[in-house]
Order: C-alpha cells, then structure tokens, then sequence
C-alpha cells in the first residue's frame, strides 16, 4: 500500500487517515475493533497542562446528521498523559499524535515542552478553535493575531511537526492560515466544530450545560470540503482535512480539495472500524482510477 | 471483555404493548459473545431517518442455549420509535457487550431487584444470573398502569415478583417506593429506572441501610470512553457511564440530597 | 389564533410564519396545496434591478440533511417584477415581502425606490447575504462597514419595514447585526446560507457549475439557533430566525432562542404544506403551554 | 393542472432486474388525479437515511380504471436503491402530477417513441395515449442488454417494438440512433434517456426532417418552479425543467452542436 504514504512536513504516515482528537480516546477504546497499526495514526484526547474536569452534563445531544458536544477538554492534564497512558500507546505501530490545548499561550508552550522529549510522539496538533471553553480555545482561533501568537510560541519550543488545528467560526479561514503558515507551522487542520445550539422546546431549555456546543458530523462535511479548498489554495503547508467524513468516498473529497491527510471523527462513534475501511476504500479508488500515488489526487480541484 | 461489531437477525419482534417491543435477536453467524449482567449494547438504526447515532439499549436477557439476545425497548423518540418497528428477519447491528455489571452479592445476601417502565430491562438477565449463582432474587417492578409492566410471565419464572402500579391497576398501589416489599430486610437492591425513581429508591435504602446499585441512563454518543459525552458528576469527579457504568454503587454517586 | 399574532417594526403579522426568499418562487407555486392567506406572510425570490441569468446548470446537489444551492439571483428583474407578478399577488391575504439583492449600493437603491410605492408591500428584506454572486451579495454582509452601507442607503430611500438579511458566513454576527440595527434596519433576519461544497469523487469534479454554494436544511439549524440566539442578545430590533426549520417544534426553538417571526425555507420542497402544518402546531404548543400570546415564548433561552 | 400531495400504498412492486422494480401504486383515499403523458412526481423516500429530498420519477402508466399509478424505477443511488426496496402495503407519499406534458401529433402523423434504459418510463403511458387518440405509435426501446429492455409485453400490447441491445442480446446489435427503425420516414420522434443519446436522436431526428422532443432529466430540488435549481439553458434563457419541461422541442434547445 506504499502508494497511500503521505508526508505532513517531516512526519510520514504510511496512510493519509489518522482519527480526530476527542472521538478516538487514546486508540485504545477501538483496538478490540480495529488493527490501530493500520492507521496512518491517531490524535489522542485534547490535553492540557493541568487535569480539567470539563463541563457539566449534559455534554451532547444529537442533531440533523450530526451532533453538538460541550465536553470541555477534559483530561486528567499532561503529565498524567506522560506517565500513564504515552507508555500503554507509543507502540501502538503507528503515529501517535497529541492535541493540546490551553488557556493563556505559557499553557501551549508548558504542555509542548514536555511533549517534545517524547520518542514516540513526532507531532502534535495545536486545538486553538475548540468551542466548548471559557478561556483561550476559540478566542485564539478567531483572529490571525491570535492565531499567530500561539503559533508563534508553539514553533520556538516543539521541534517536531506542529499542526495547528483552525475554527471553521471565522469569516475568512484562509487569513488565519496564512497567518499561521507565516509563522512557522507545517501543516494545518481543519475544520473544528462549528458552534451550534439546541433547545428542549418541551422544558423550555438548551440541551447543553453550556447552551452552546461544538457541531460535528456528516452534517458539516459542505462547510469542511469548502474551507478545505479555500485553504489548500491559500497556503503552501500541507493542509489535513476533517468535518463530516464518514466513509471512504468522504475521505476522497477531502482529498480531491486539497487535503494531504483527513481525520475521522464522529464517524468513529456510529462505526468504531469506519477507519480502516476507509483504508481499504482509499486502495480501491486508486486501483479503480489508475492512481500509482495517492499525491497525485490531493487538490485536483 | 472483548467487544463486537456483530450483525443480528430479529427472531421475534414482540409487540408487548404500543409503546413497547421485546426484540429477540440472534447473530448473523457464530453464537453470541460473554456478556454480563447489567451490560448495554449500541444499535445502530438503520430504518430512521432522523436517527444519526447507535441507541443505549440494555441487555434484558441471554439465552445462550437458543443463542438469543433479547432487547426490550420502550419508544421515546424517533430511534426507539423505528426499532419497535423491525421485522423478523430484519437486520440489526450492534456493538456489544458494553459497560461494567452488578456486583455480586455475598452468599445468602437478600437482594431485591426493582424496576421502573422499561427499567426493568436489566433485571430479568440479572436476576437469572443471581439464581444460577445460588441467590434468590426478589423483584420489585413498579409502572403507571397494568400495561406497563412488562415481563411479568419472565420475571416470575425466577423469582417473586411484587408490584406497584401508580393507578393500581395491578399489585399495590403506588410508587415502588411506597411497596410494602421495601419494608422488608434487604442487603441489596439494584434498581434501574427514572432518575426520580432511583433517587428515591436510593434514599430508601439508606434509610434501611441497604446497599443499593443502580443503573444510570446518561445520554451517549459512543458507549466506548472515547467521546466523554456520558459524564456523571461522581465522588471521584467526572467518569463515563458507558465504561465505569452503567451500574454505580450510589455511595459513589452525589445524591446526597 | 390572536395569541400568533406578531409584529416586525411596523408590520403585522398575523402569525409568526413567512417564507424565506428563493424557496417559495412567488407564492402561487405553493397556491395548489396550501391557503396562502393563512400564512403570516411570504418571502418572494431575490429581486435585482436588472434581469439575472443565474449562474449555470447544476446549481444544486443534496447533502447530509441538507443541500447546496448556486442558483445565483435568477430574477427577470423589479420592474417585470413589479408589472407582471405583483398585481398577481398582491391580494394574496398575507403580507408580501420583497427580497433586494444588489451589486452595488446604487442597485438597492433604485430597487426600493421602485419598490416603495407599491401599496400592497410593506416591508423588504435586504439581501447582504448571497454566496453565489460573483459582486455584492455576500461580501457586503461579512464586514460590519459593508453591511452598515448598504442598510443606510436602503433605510434613506424606503420608508416601510426594512428587514436585514444577514450572512453566517462570519466569526460575529451580532457585530454585524449592531451595525445593521445602528444604521436603522427595523429588523434582522438570519440565517442565510452557509457556503459550503461538494465533490463527485468519480468524476473528480464539484458539483456545481460555481464549485461553491449555499448550504440549507435541516443540517444547519444547529448553527442557526446559535446565532439567532446571540443576536438576540446583541441588538433590541426583532429578530427573524430561519435555517433548516423543518417542523413546528424546530420553529418553536427559534422562538426559544429569540426570534421574533421565523421563516422556512428547504422544507418547502419537502413537504409543501409544511408551513401550514406549523402554524397549526404553534397553536397547539401554546395551548399545551398555557401560552396566551407567542411573545411570551419570544428569547426564554 | 391542480398538484397535489397524496399517499399512495404500494399495491405491488414488481422486480424486473437487480436494478429496476416497477411499483404499482394506488390512492390511500379516493381516485387518481388527472394526468398527462410525459409528467412526472416528486417521491418522498422515507425509508433512506441518506435521501433528504423527493426524487423525481416520471409517470410510466396511469389505469384509471384500477387506480393504479405505475412508476418504474432503476436503482441510481441510496434514494431510488430504498424505493425498489417498497414493499406491498408500504406507503409512499407523492407530489404530483409535475411538469408539461407531449405536444399531441396532428391525425395521421407517423410517430416513434424512444426510450434507453429507464428513459423508456414516461413512453409507456404515452404509448397508450397516443393510441387511445388514435395515433399509432411505434416504438424504439434501446439498452446494454436484454435484461435492461423493461415492460417489453406491455410495449408490444400497443404498437411495434423495435429494439437495440449494446451486446446484441435482443433485437439489433448497437445504439438506438443506429437502429433500422430510425432510417424510415417519421414525422415526430419522441425520445427519453441518458443525455448522450438523447442528443444522438435528436441529431438523427434533425437529418430526417422529424420533428423531437426530448425528456429531460435535470437535479431537482423542489420540482414546483420554487428553487430554479433545475434550469435548462434554452434559447429562451434558463428556463425550470421541472415547469416548463421536462419535455421540450429540440429546436427550443441550445443542442446545435
Ligand atoms: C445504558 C443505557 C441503557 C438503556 N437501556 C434501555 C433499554 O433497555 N430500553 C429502552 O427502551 N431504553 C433504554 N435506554 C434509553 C434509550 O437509550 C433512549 O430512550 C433512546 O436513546 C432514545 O432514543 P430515541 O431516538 O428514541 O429518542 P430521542 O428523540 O433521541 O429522544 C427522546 C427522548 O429521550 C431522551 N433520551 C435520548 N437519549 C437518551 C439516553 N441515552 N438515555 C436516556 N434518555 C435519552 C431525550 O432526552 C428525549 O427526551 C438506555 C439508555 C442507556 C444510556
Ligand atoms: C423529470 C425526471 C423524471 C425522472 N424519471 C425517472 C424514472 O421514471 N425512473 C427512474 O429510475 N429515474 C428517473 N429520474 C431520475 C431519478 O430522479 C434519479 O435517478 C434519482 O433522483 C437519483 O436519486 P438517488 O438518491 O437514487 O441517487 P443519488 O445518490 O442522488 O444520485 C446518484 C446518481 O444519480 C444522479 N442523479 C441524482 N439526481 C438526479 C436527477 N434528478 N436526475 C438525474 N440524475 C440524477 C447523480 O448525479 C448521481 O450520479 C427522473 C428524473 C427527472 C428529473
Ligand atoms: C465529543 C467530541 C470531542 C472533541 N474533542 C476535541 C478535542 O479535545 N480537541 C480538538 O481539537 N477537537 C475536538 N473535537 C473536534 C473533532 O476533533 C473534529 O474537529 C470535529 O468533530 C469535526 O470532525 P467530525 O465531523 O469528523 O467529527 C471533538 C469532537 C467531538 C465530537
Ligand atoms: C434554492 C435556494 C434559493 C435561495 N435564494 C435566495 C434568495 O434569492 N435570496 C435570499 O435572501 N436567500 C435565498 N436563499 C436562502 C434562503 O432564503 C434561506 O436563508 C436558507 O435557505 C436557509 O433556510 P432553510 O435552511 O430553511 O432553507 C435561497 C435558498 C435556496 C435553498
Ligand atoms: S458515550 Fe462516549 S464516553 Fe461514554
Ligand atoms: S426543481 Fe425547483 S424549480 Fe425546478
């Protein structure tokens, strides 16, 4: 399958799918279903530099061909991660990748810091769009000074590949990426949730502890595929694709737009073994359409 | 315990009342998995439009013998709604067997075994274990009419069944709280039902210092511990119903209301 | 039905239900299956000063409880409009909203000027907010200067209901709806579609003639509850909540969350009778809720 | 022409080929509403996850007489994939009846009416029409294969069949634009199916001084002249398929090429 190997700057994967941070746990929830080793790789759980209880319940409620969360980040923080869980997952046998959040940019770079010793961790994803926290999260991923400024800091302290993770709640997403592309990334991932809300009209009440929450799911793939191809012509960096990918004819679309990798999300939980048959779809496109190398579809469009 | 994605046929979709459907299932090929007392599935939907996620729905009962699952399943919405619609020889799909299960009590403990509406789904595969453990299970099903207590024939197969109906259309009437039963000695009850149902259930037990397990209903989106949707607010903070429940031992809730 | 009974500034409805502008053609298409007086009022297409082609064929394709649109303000333009189609629906018995579109200021401009003496019209909706226009459209509606523009100009030259369309399409919309109420908007309605895209993997191409187009139905109401919500924080003009309402409870939502009228727009395609069916349903909600006057519901949220 | 909405049930879905059913449908309540050869209906597809809005399917026979209505569907993608999986006694909602219709031929005119694949649908009813008007038609149904030819019985029941196969497994061996019947003289060619070989008729139909109409096919959203999603570029401008069409005179098309 070497004609599926992709490149996100000096990480390789041996496939272009890897799972969405906060629909995949640490891998290992899916390994009774599914071979992990087969991935390209997988993105653990939003992590932080303290333990974060999250929000209250209720945390999500489904909606038309998709769902809202209000999890808020939470993660018992990064050194619990280092000592108990990066020892159960870093021979998983394929890219482990960290997202990390914060609150203030001196959060980003501690939890980088600490993920940068790391052998068998050789990228992360920076979350600066998440919906679903008071502080930072998608106040950073709103505006490209914002953007830039955690880029900034991230790019002075981790060495490895950094991916910075952008907020579909913009009105240009393709200024931020160039704002973080100017700063040193090697790749940007998008789309995060789109901010979304849902009322109980019989209690009079939002479905959400935090009224507001995170859309995901295939409802949200148009506005992803968009952004996807916005993005992919506006930067030079490699862009990885997600939002609303739920089999292997979505993960090619992300493709065709530009995306170099895709994530699969919530897709995950309606199918825990969606990703590798995603795996074996993207075989069979290629077989079916002469492609000897998967790079060749990436931005057709 | 290992889990599945494993497809299933429906045996027999019984029509139990309008509202309610016992589906008897068994899988597509092989015979059914371990599953435990108390332990849930994830259906996917595939007959609701409106339907995006799998469904939580317990296991009712194993019979590994015939090599049947059973699923009783009360209509709430749209997802419930087109599973008491399927059809023998339709096609289900599950991910399966999920969470943890009841404890098991100490030889010769008295246990009561309550039920509320289709709360009493877990309790009919529990209460079968329990009698092949050497336990003799006592039930308690409450409801708010005649017909909607289900089971009745299943549950008296194994033990002693006590009931409470709201309009005291059957057993006594009232809230099970209220049943005469409860008055009794009890080192354990388990309890699965409306949240105002094992509230006060719990309470009880307390008060007749009882151990009591109950059984929480938190809205999923995975039922694996990957997505953190089915949080409850426990005394060790937040944990996931689907993996450190669905049974909780209420001492370790925060009910202390 | 007095307890439907709503106002938008200065116009009446008799209930809170419209049509939302390019779904509902001019009325008559629907006459066959529902009363058209029973409705609050109806929404006509996007009106432009002069004839528009639209953009080419395919302008559609369906999504994940949704579809995309690119029909690009096909209209044979106000002054056809005004001779040959409004004598015909004037008397319809509900009020007849007019939807301006423009390139320029100027074209929304002379457009109300031709619409204001028009007896049987009492209020406009200006469109800030279209994704498949090459000029104008949309790109008035993402910056609070652009939108004020353009309200300005059309609060100058038309003295009945001015309601302002706003685009999702931003990282604030209640930034941009403050803007549209300083300038004098009587009202904001929200939300216009959402661009998004969509790709035909085996023949590698969009598909849509304009590659991206707007997204509606079902799949977007999350996110425009959400924003109808924040609006209504933002600004003390009624707000007009629309975006994949479907049924009478997804239009009680928008109510919930602050929306003073509501309109439908894809639904009409699914069911035509739907908007009937909500009315009905509105009713009885307040029946069952003890609910005298649906004003009462308007922002619980 | 008054539209409708109605519920249909299904009174019999006759499954011609993996890929094609004909569904036989009837009122729930009261009789058919009038309607013309060529017109067509806006299915809700309530059994397809994925499926949000109608599917256009054109009107393949009406018997007033029993009250059915005949759609004949091929399987294209998830919608028309859940609607040959209808069956008898399942309900399907309709908008209808949809569009223009044929322009009726002057008596005495020799017409053929061509149909590839599916696009043989609407031929059907207008076979029978033309008959009833006293017109008789003749027929060119072309395919992959013989078991792509569909309702070839009820076809012969009213005029002259001709046929074309790609693979020569019925009739002759090649497209329908090549097919004998084609080099007689006609006066009105009526003709549905893929757009390739609507446009080779239409060509053929130029050469040989016939006048043709052709059925279009466009993406439809509302198919009530509401969304102009379904516009055909005519010399008249864009113009809605699902109103102004779907049947329309070559010559009023931007085909020239
Ligand atoms: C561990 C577990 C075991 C369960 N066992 C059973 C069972 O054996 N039989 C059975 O009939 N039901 C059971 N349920 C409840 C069942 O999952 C819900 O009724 C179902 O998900 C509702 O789906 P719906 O599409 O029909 O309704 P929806 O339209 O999704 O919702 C209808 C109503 O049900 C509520 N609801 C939605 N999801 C849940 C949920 N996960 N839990 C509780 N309420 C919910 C909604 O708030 C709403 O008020 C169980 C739930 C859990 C978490
Ligand atoms: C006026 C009219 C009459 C028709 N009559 C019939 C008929 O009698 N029998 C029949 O089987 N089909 C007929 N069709 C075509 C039928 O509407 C499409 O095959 C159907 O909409 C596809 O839906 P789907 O969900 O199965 O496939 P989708 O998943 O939506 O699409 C599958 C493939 O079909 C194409 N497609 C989708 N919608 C249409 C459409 N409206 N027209 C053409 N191609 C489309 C897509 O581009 C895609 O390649 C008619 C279409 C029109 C416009
Ligand atoms: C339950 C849940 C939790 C999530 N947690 C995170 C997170 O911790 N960090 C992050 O960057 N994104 C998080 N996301 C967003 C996803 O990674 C992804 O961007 C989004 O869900 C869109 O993809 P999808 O439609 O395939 O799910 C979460 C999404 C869901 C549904
Ligand atoms: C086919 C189509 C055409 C539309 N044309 C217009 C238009 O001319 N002017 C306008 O303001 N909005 C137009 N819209 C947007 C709708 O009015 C509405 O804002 C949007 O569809 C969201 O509502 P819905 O999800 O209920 O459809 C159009 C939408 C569709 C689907
Ligand atoms: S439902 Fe996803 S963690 Fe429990
Ligand atoms: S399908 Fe909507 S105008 Fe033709």
């Amino acid at each position: 399958m070497a004609r599926l190997n992709v490149n996100i700057g000096a990480l390789k994967l041996k496939n272009p799918v890897l799972t969405a941070s906060g629909t995949f746990g640490y891998g290992e929830e899916f390994a009774d279903f599914i071979d992990l080793s087969r991935l390209g790789g997988f993105i653990i759980k939003g992590t932080t530099l303290n333990h974060r209880e999250g929000n209250p319940y209720p945390r999500m409620v489904e909606t038309p061909s998709g769902m809202l969360n209000a999890v808020g980040l939470q993660n018992k923080g990064v050194d619990y991660m280092i000592e108990h869980i990066y020892p159960r997952i870093k021979d998983a046998g394929s890219e482990v990748i960290v997202n990390v959040s914060g609150a203030t940019v001196d959060d980003y770079v501690a939890v980088c810091e600490k993920l940068a010793p790391l052998d068998a961790i050789n990228a992360i994803e920076v979350n600066i769009s998440c919906p679903n926290v008071k502080q930072g999260g998608m106040a950073f991923g709103t505006s490209c000074s914002g953007a830039a400024e955690v880029t900034r800091a991230v790019r002075r302290t981790y060495p490895k590949t950094v991916i910075v993770k952008l907020s579909p709640n913009v009105t240009s997403i393709a200024e931020i990426a160039k704002a973080v592309e100017a700063e040193g990334a090697d790749s940007v991932s998008l789309i995060n949730t789109l901010l979304g809300m849902s009322i109980d009209v019989e209690r009079q009440r939002p479905h959400l502890s935090t009224i507001t929450g995170g859309l995901s799911g295939a409802a949200v793939r148009p506005v992803a595929v968009r952004m996807v191809w916005q993005v992919a012509h506006a930067v030079k960096i490699p862009v990885v694709g997600l939002g609303g990918i739920m089999n292997g004819r979505d993960a090619i679309e992300f493709m065709l737009a530009g995306a170099r990798a895709i994530e699969v999300g919530t897709a995950n939980f309606i199918d825990p073994a969606v990703t590798i048959k995603i795996i074996d779809y993207m075989n069979d496109y290629c077989e079916r359409h002469g492609v000897d190398d998967i790079n060749d579809i990436v931005g057709m469009i | 315990m290992k889990k599945f994605i494993l497809d299933f046929t429906v045996v027999e979709n019984r029509r139990l009342h309008d509202l309610y459907s016992l589906l008897i299932l068994r899988p597509c090929q092989g015979t059914l998995p371990d599953m435990l007392p108390g332990q849930f599935v994830q259906v996917a939907v595939d007959n609701s439009k409106t339907t995006y996620l799998r469904r939580p729905i317990s296991i009712n009962y194993v019979d590994y013998e015939q090599n049947h699952l059973w699923l009783l399943i009360r209509k709430a919405g749209d997802g419930t709604a087109a599973l008491i619609e399927k059809e023998s020889g339709d096609i289900v799909n599950l991910v399966l067997p999920l969470g943890n299960s009841f404890t098991v009590p100490a030889p010769g403990k008295k246990v009561l075994l309550t039920g509320g509406g289709v709360g009493v789904a877990p309790m009919l595969y529990w209460g079968k274990c329990l009698k092949e453990h050497g336990t003799m299970p006592e039930f308690l099903l409450g409801a708010r009419s005649a017909g909607d207590i289900l089971e009745l024939e299943e549950f008296k197969a194994i033990g002693k069944v006590n009931i409470s109906t709201e309009d005291g259309t059957l057993g006594e009437k009232g809230l099970v709280t209220t049943n005469s039963a409860l008055s009794q000695h009890w080192d354990m009850i388990y309890c699965c039902g409306p949240a105002p149902m094992m509230k006060a259930v719990a309470k009880v037990a307390r008060s007749i210092n009882a151990e009591c397990e109950v059984s929480l209903e938190n809205m999923m989106a995975c039922g694996l511990g990957a997505c953190l949707c089915c949080v409850e607010n426990t005394v060790k903070g937040n944990v996931c119903v689907c993996t450190e429940g669905p049974i909780f031992n209420i001492n370790s809730l925060t009910w202390q209301d």
